[in-house]
C-alpha cells in the first residue's frame, strides 16, 4: 500500500490522532499524538490490510530550536511489503509517553536505549533501565544540549590533546 | 544470590547461583556481559548486559563532516565495515541526489561480498571454536585472512576499510586484482565443503546444535530478528533481493532459508547453515559481478565541501548480520544533523533473555554463537 | 529410541568422526599457511605490502604547500600545523607539523586531498613505542619555509624527485580515474 | 625391583642396614628416577608435540623458537611457570586449594608403578596390577574436586562437578573393556597380560575377536573421557566454564594440573598397548639372544612408540572434534557405551568357548580388517588433499 493510503486509512480510524502528512519526500511520514500511540501501533499491526509485523526502527530526534523531542517509528510489513514513518513530539522538558512494547517486544531494548541516550519516559515498560551507558551516568548524551560530564569515577573522560600536552 | 530460596520438605534447601558470563569470557564475542542465574547447569535467566563497547557513533556523527563520518561508519561494526561504508554513503547519496558510476556499483558489491564472506568466516569458525572444535575456526582464519589481502590490495586497509565513498568507492578494483579474486574464489568454494565435511556434518555437532534454542518465525518478527537469523526461523527475506539496491537486481543469487533438515525449523543448526549457504551464495555473486564489471569511472564528481540539502532518510542494506539500517536527518549544513545506526545484533542480543530459560550452560554458548551477534554492532 | 535409530546415531558418529579425522590428517602433510614472523623471511614484511596499503602517515614536508588541507580534513584531527611569518625573510613557515599516530585511524583521507602527494601513507606499520611522546611525529622539529610549485615544472634536482615521488604516489593511491580530489584541483 | 634389592643385599651390600629402610630408599630413588628422567620429560615433550602437530592440522607453524624445531619449549614453559607468583585467592580454602595439585598429579604418577616398559622394565608387577591402575587414576577425580571446591569460584565448582561425573561414569565402560581383556588373559598382573598376547600383531587381543576389536576402541574413547580430553573436556571446557577447575590456578600449581593431563595421556596409551597392542612384545630375533641390554632397548622402544602412537592419536582427535554437551555426554555413556561393553563383554566370554582352530581365523579376518580400515583412511586422506586444491598463496616468498 502507498503511504498516502495508509495515512488516510490511519485518519479514519483515528480522525484529529494523526495529522500532517509529508509525501514529496523519499520516506513520507506523518505525526501521530502520544496518547493514542499505542492504539495506533496496535492498529497498525493487526489490521488485515496494513500487517506490519515488524517494528524496523524506533529511535529519537533531539530539537532544541522547536523544544521538542521527536520520536520516529518505522514499521515494515513482509506480508504486505511496504512501509511507514511516523514521528511523535514531544516536550523536551518532560517527555512521556506510552510504551509500544507490548505490540512489538523489539521496543523493549529500542525504548532503553531512548530512554538511556534522550531520557524520554516510556510509561509502562517493563524493564526501563539505562543500557548502554553505566547506571550512574549523568545526563542524555544524544540531546543537543548534552555536556559531557567531566570526570567518571574519578577518570578523565577527554583525551588530554597530546600533541598540545606533549611537546609544546 | 537469595533470589529464589527452595525450601524443601527436607529441611535440606537449594538455591540459584548468580554467575557473571563476561565481559571476559571467552566465547562470548567480544566483550558482552550475561548475568545467569543458575540451578546447576540450567539456566533460569541469562539478562544481557551491553555496553561495554559504547563508543558514541551517533554522537560522533554529529561533529564531524559527511566525507569524514565515513571511516567512524567502519567502526560499527569492524568485521563487516564495508557494509556500514554502504549504507550511510547510500544515504548521503540519497539524501543529495548525487549519482553513483556503474563501476562504483559493482566495485562496492564485490568489496561487499568478499567481506561477507570474511564476516560469516569469523562467524562459522567462532561458532565451531564456542563448540569445542578449534581446528575449523584456524581454518576458517585462514580463508579470511586470504580476503584480508585482497582487501588491502582494493583498498589499502585490512578491517576498517573506508572504501565506499559518497559517489562510488575510493579507488578502483585493479585487473590484476580481479585475476586473484576470481583465483581466491576457485580455492574457497572447495574449502567450504571440506568445511562443511570437517565440521557441519560432524555428528557431536550436529549433536549439540539441532533443536536446540528455537526461534519460531513469530518471536523472529517479535523480537525483529534480521539476515541469516530470520532466514534461519524459515522466512525468506533479504534485502538484497526484496527491497533492492545497487546492482543486486541484476545478479543472480538465491536466498537459503532454514528448512529444519536436520532439526526444527529456526534452530541453532539452520541459523549456521544459512551462513554456510550464504558463503556459497556469494562466491556466485562475485564471479558475476567479476564477469560484468564494466569499463568508466569508480567515483562520480562530488563537492569536498559536501552539503546534503535539509532532510532525511532511512537506508537499509543487508550486512551479514542482518539489515542495517542508517537513518540520517540532515539539516542542509556540513555535518550530518543526527545518524542513527540500526543494528541486526542490538535486537538479535534482545531475543536472549527470553530463549535462555531452561537451557544449559553449554546451549547459551551456542546461542549466542548462532545468532552471531557482535559486540561492537550492539554497543556501536 | 528405536533400534534402527541407536545404529544410525553409533555408524554416523563412527563415519564423521573418521571423515574429520581424514581431514586433520590430511592438513597434516600440507604446507603451513602462517608466515614466520618476522625473521625467517628473505625480504622485510613492509615490501610485501601492496602500493595501496595505508601504513602510518609520513610526510615529506620539502614539497608540503602549507596548504592545511589534511588538517582540515581529517575527522579525527590528528594532524597539528602551525605556520608563521619568519621576521627576517618575510616567508611563511612552518613551525610544527605533528602527526599523532595515536589518534590517527589510517583512513587515508589527508593523502588524497594533498595536492603535491607530500603527505601519504607509508607501508610501515609498526608503531610501538615506550611512551605515547613517541608516537606524535614531529615533521618540522625546526621551522621550515613552504614549498611553492613553480610555474613551468620543478627545476631543483633534489626537489623533483620528491615532486614526481609525490606525484606518481597520487597517481597510484589516489582514484586512478575521477574522484573528489580531481573536481577541485 | 624388589628381587633386585634382595639380590644386593645378599651380596652384601648396605652392610648392617634393616631390610625396610633399604626397601625405602631403594623405592624412593626409583620414584625419582622415574619422575625426573622419565616423566617430566615427557610430559613436557608431549605438550610441545601436542602444539606442534595441532599447528599443523590447523594450517600453523607451532612453537618453533626455543631449541631446534621449538622442542625445548615445555622447558621454557616450565621455568616461567616455576618464576610465576602462586596466587591463591583470598575467599579460596587455602589448605584444600594447595593440596588439591599434589592429588591429581599424585594419582597420575601412581599409575607408572605398574606399566610395564619392557621384560624386566617394570616398577612393581603387582598380582592386581591392572585393578591397581583402574584404582589410583581415580584418585585423580578427588584431586579435581577438591579444587573445584576450593577454588570458591562458580566456574571451578561447575568444572569439579561436572569432572566427578564424568569421571565416575566412565570408569564403567573403561572397566568393562578391561574385565575383557582380563577374562582372555586369565590374570590381572601387567607383565601376564602381555605375555599372554605375541609380538605379531594377529597374537595381539586387538585382532583376538570382533568384539575386544570393538571393546579397544570402547576403552580409547571413556580412557579419553576420564583424562578429561577432547571431545570430553567439559570439566575445562574454555569456552564454557572458562578454565574450569583450574580457573584460580596460577603458577606452578597450574602446572601440576597439566603436566598429570599429559602424562596421563601417556599413561592412556600405555595401558591400551599393554591391555591390546601385545605390549612390548619383539620378535624373537637372533641378536637379542645373547644381549639382555638390547633386549630391553628393543622392548622399550616397542612399548614406547606403540603408547606414543595412541597419545598421537589424542592429541589428533583433540583437533578434530567439537565438544559434546555435558547431558549428552552422560547420555553417550550410560546409553551408548555400557550396553556396547557389556555385548563385547559377553560376546567374548562366548567366543572363548570357539574351538582355537577358528579361533584363529577369525583373528586373521580381524587383522585383514584393522589392515583395511587403515588403507581406506589412507585413500581418504588423498582424497582430501585432491579435494580442496593447494592454498593459495598470494605472496610467495613469505
Amino acid at each position: 500500500m502507498e503511504p498516502a493510503e495508509i495515512f488516510s486509512r490511519l485518519e479514519k480510524q483515528f480522525s484529529g490522532k494523526v495529522s500532517d502528512f509529508k509525501g514529496d519526500v523519499p520516506e513520507p511520514y506523518f505525526l501521530a499524538e502520544s496518547e493514542a500511540i499505542v492504539e495506533i501501533c496496535r492498529f497498525l499491526r493487526d489490521d488485515a490490510d496494513l500487517k506490519f509485523e515488524v517494528l524496523s526502527d524506533q529511535t529519537a530526534v533531539d530539537w532544541p530550536k522547536e523544544e521538542k523531542i521527536q520520536l520516529v517509528y518505522h514499521l515494515y510489513s513482509y506480508t504486505c511489503r511496504h512501509q511507514t514513518v511516523f514521528k511523535v513530539n514531544l516536550p523536551r522538558d518532560n517527555p512521556k509517553i506510552g510504551t509500544v512494547e507490548d505490540i512489538w517486544k523489539v521496543a523493549n531494548w529500542f525504548e532503553r536505549e531512548i530512554f538511556d541516550l534522550f531520557g524520554v519516559i516510556f510509561e509502562g515498560h517493563s524493564d526501563l533501565r539505562r543500557i548502554l551507558l553505566p547506571e550512574d551516568w549523568e545526563g542524555f548524551p544524544l540531546r543537543k544540549d548534552y555536556i559531557e560530564q567531566e570526570e567518571y569515577d574519578g577518570i578523565s573522560t577527554q583525551r588530554a590533546p597530546l600533541v598540545e600536552k606533549l611537546l609544546r | 544470590m537469595n533470589d529464589i530460596v527452595q525450601e524443601q520438605d527436607t529441611g535440606f534447601y537449594t538455591e540459584d547461583m548468580t554467575i557473571s558470563v563476561g565481559p571476559q569470557h571467552p566465547s562470548t564475542h567480544g566483550v558482552l556481559r550475561f548475568v545467569v542465574k543458575t540451578d546447576g547447569e540450567v539456566i533460569g535467566e541469562a539478562i544481557p548486559d551491553v555496553g561495554y563497547l559504547h563508543r558514541s557513533i551517533e554522537k560522533i556523527g554529529e561533529k564531524v563532516t559527511w566525507h569524514g563520518y565515513v571511516p567512524y561508519t567502519d567502526r560499527a561494526d569492524y568485521l563487516a565495515a564495508m557494509f556500514a561504508n554502504q549504507v550511510f554513503c547510500m544515504a548521503a547519496e540519497k539524501l543529495s541526489g548525487t549519482p553513483v558510476t556503474r563501476r562504483g556499483e559493482f566495485c562496492r558489491v564485490i568489496a561487499c561480498e568478499l567481506n561477507r564472506l570474511a564476516s560469516h568466516l569469523i562467524s562459522v569458525g567462532t561458532f565451531g571454536q564456542d563448540i569445542g572444535a578449534m581446528t575449523p575456526f584456524v581454518h576458517a582464519l585462514r580463508e579470511r585472512e586470504t580476503i584480508n589481502n585482497l582487501m588491502e590490495e582494493i583498498c589499502g586497509a585490512r578491517l576498517t576499510y573506508n572504501y565506499i565513498r559518497i559517489g562510488g568507492v575510493g579507488y578502483d578494483i585493479l585487473p590484476e586484482t580481479c585475476a586473484r579474486i576470481a583465483a581466491f574464489l576457485d580455492h574457497f568454494e572447495p574449502i567450504v565443503e571440506e568445511f562443511n565435511r570437517l565440521l557441519s556434518e560432524n555428528k557431536i555437532f550436529i549433536e549439540r546444535l539441532a533443536g536446540v534454542s528455537v526461534i519460531s518465525k513469530e518471536d523472529a518478527l517479535q523480537y525483529n530478528l534480521v539476515g541469516p537469523n530470520l532466514r534461519g526461523s524459515g522466512l525468506k527475506w533479504d534485502i538484497r533481493r526484496d527491497i533492492p539496491y545497487s546492482v543486486y537486481p541484476e545478479l543472480e543469487f538465491e536466498i537459503p532459508v532454514g528448512t529444519g533438515h536436520i532439526g526444527t525449523v529456526g534452530d541453532s543448526f539452520d541459523r549456521y547453515w544459512v551462513r554456510i549457504r550464504e558463503l556459497q551464495e556469494s562466491c556466485k555473486i562475485i564471479r558475476q559481478c567479476l564477469k560484468m564489471l564494466p569499463a568508466g569511472p569508480a567515483i562520480s564528481k562530488v563537492p569536498r565541501k559536501f552539503k546534503p540539502p535539509a532532510g532525511e532518510c532511512y537506508v537499509r542494506v543487508e550486512a551479514p548480520r542482518g539489515d542495517m539500517g542508517f537513518y540520517v536527518i540532515s539539516d542542509g549544513s556540513e555535518y550530518p544533523y543526527r545518524v542513527r545506526i540500526r543494528t541486526g545484533s542490538y535486537t538479535a542480543m534482545s531475543i536472549i533473555d527470553k530463549l535462555s530459560k531452561g537451557i544449559m550452560l553449554a546451549d547459551l554458548i551456542v546461542l549466542i554463537g548462532s545468532l552471531d551477534v557482535d559486540a561492537p554492532e550492539i554497543d556501536r | 529410541m528405536g533400534v534402527v535409530s541407536y545404529i544410525t546415531d553409533v555408524r554416523d558418529t563412527v563415519k564423521s568422526v573418521f571423515e574429520g579425522l581424514s581431514i586433520t590428517f590430511s592438513h597434516l602433510v600440507r604446507r603451513p599457511m602462517t608466515i614466520q614472523y618476522p625473521d625467517k623471511i628473505p625480504i622485510p614484511i613492509q615490501e610485501t605490502l601492496p602500493r595501496r596499503y595505508r601504513g602510518i602517515l609520513e610526510v615529506d614536508l620539502d614539497i608540503c604547500t602549507g596548504c592545511l588541507a589534511c588538517e582540515r580534513v581529517c575527522p579525527i584531527t590528528c594532524i597539528t600545523i602551525g605556520i608563521d611569518m619568519d621576521k627576517e625573510t618575510k616567508q611563511r613557515q612552518f613551525t610544527h607539523f605533528d602527526i599523532d599516530i595515536c589518534k590517527c585511524m589510517y583512513c587515508g583521507l589527508c593523502s588524497e586531498v594533498c595536492p603535491t602527494g607530500a603527505i601519504r601513507h607509508s607501508q610501515e606499520f609498526e608503531g610501538a613505542s615506550y611512551n605515547p611522546a613517541g608516537l606524535v611525529r614531529h615533521f618540522a622539529p625546526e621551522p621550515s619555509a613552504l614549498y611553492k610549485p613553480k610555474k613551468g615544472g620543478e627545476t631543483d634536482p633534489t626537489l623533483v624527485v620528491k615532486v614526481d615521488i609525490g606525484q606518481k604516489y597520487l597517481d597510484e593511491f589516489a582514484t586512478p580515474d575521477g574522484g573528489t580530489v580531481a573536481d577541485e584541483k | 625391583m624388589q628381587a633386585y634389592l634382595d639380590q644386593l643385599m645378599r651380596d652384601g651390600a648396605f652392610a648392617g642396614m634393616p631390610k625396610e629402610v633399604v626397601y625405602t630408599l631403594g623405592m624412593l630413588l626409583a620414584a625419582f628416577i622415574v619422575l625426573s628422567v622419565f616423566v617430566a620429560p615427557l610430559a613436557g615433550v608431549t605438550s610441545w608435540l601436542e602444539r606442534r602437530v595441532w599447528a599443523r592440522m590447523q594450517s600453523r607453524v607451532g612453537p618453533n623458537r626455543v631449541g631446534p624445531q621449538g622442542i625445548l619449549q615445555w622447558l621454557a614453559d616450565g621455568i616461567k611457570n616455576l618464576l610465576k607468583e602462586d596466587i591463591i585467592p583470598a575467599a579460596a580454602d587455602s589448605k584444600l586449594f594447595s593440596l588439591a595439585p599434589y592429588i591429581v598429579f599424585m594419582g597420575f604418577l601412581c599409575s607408572f608403578v605398574v606399566i610395564p616398559f619392557g621384560g624386566q622394565l617394570i616398577v612393581a608387577d603387582l598380582n592386581i596390577g591392572i585393578l591397581y591402575l583402574l584404582a589410583v587414576t581415580s584418585l585423580v577425580v578427588v584431586g579435581i574436586l577438591m579444587a573445584g571446591w576450593a577454588s570458591n569460584n562458580k566456574w571451578s565448582l561447575l568444572g569439579g562437578m561436572r569432572s566427578a561425573a564424568q569421571i565416575v561414569s566412565y570408569e564403567i565402560p573403561a572397566g568393562l573393556s578391561v574385565l575383557m581383556i582380563v577374562f582372555l588373559a586369565g590374570t590381572l598382573t601387567m607383565q601376564g597380560i602381555i605375555q599372554g598376547q605375541g609380538w605379531a600383531p594377529w597374537d595381539w587381543y586387538l585382532f583376538h575377536n570382533p568384539f575386544t576389536f570393538a571393546g579397544f576402541f570402547l576403552y580409547f574413547t571413556a580412557a579419553l573421557a576420564e583424562g578429561n580430553r577432547t571431545p570430553f573436556d567439559i570439566p575445562e571446557a574454555e569456552s564454557e566454564l572458562v578454565a574450569g577447575y583450574v580457573t584460580e590456578y596460577s603458577g606452578m600449581r597450574f602446572l601440576f594440573f597439566f603436566f598429570a593431563e599429559w602424562g596421563n595421556l601417556y599413561v592412556i596409551g600405555a595401558v591400551a598397548t599393554t591391555l591390546f597392542l601385545g605390549g612390548w612384545q619383539v620378535p624373537p630375533l637372533g641378536i637379542f639372544e645373547n644381549s639382555p641390554l638390547l633386549l630391553a632397548l628393543a622392548q622399550f622402544t616397542t612399548f614406547f612408540l606403540k603408547a606414543y602412537l595412541w597419545v598421537f592419536v589424542a592429541m589428533w582427535i583433540r583437533a578434530t572434534l567439537p565438544r559434546v554437551r555435558v547431558d549428552q555426554l552422560m547420555s553417550m555413556c550410560w546409553k551408548y557405551m555400557v550396553p556396547l561393553s557389556f555385548i563385547c563383554l559377553l560376546g567374548t566370554v562366548a567366543f572363548m568357548f570357539v574351538p582355537a582352530d577358528l579361533q584363529r581365523i577369525v583373528s586373521a579376518a580381524m587383522f585383514g580388517l584393522g589392515v583395511a580400515i587403515t588403507v581406506i583412511f589412507f585413500l581418504r586422506v588423498s582424497f582430501q588433499i585432491r579435494q580442496a586444491k593447494p592454498e593459495l598463496y598470494f605472496k610467495p616468498h613469505i
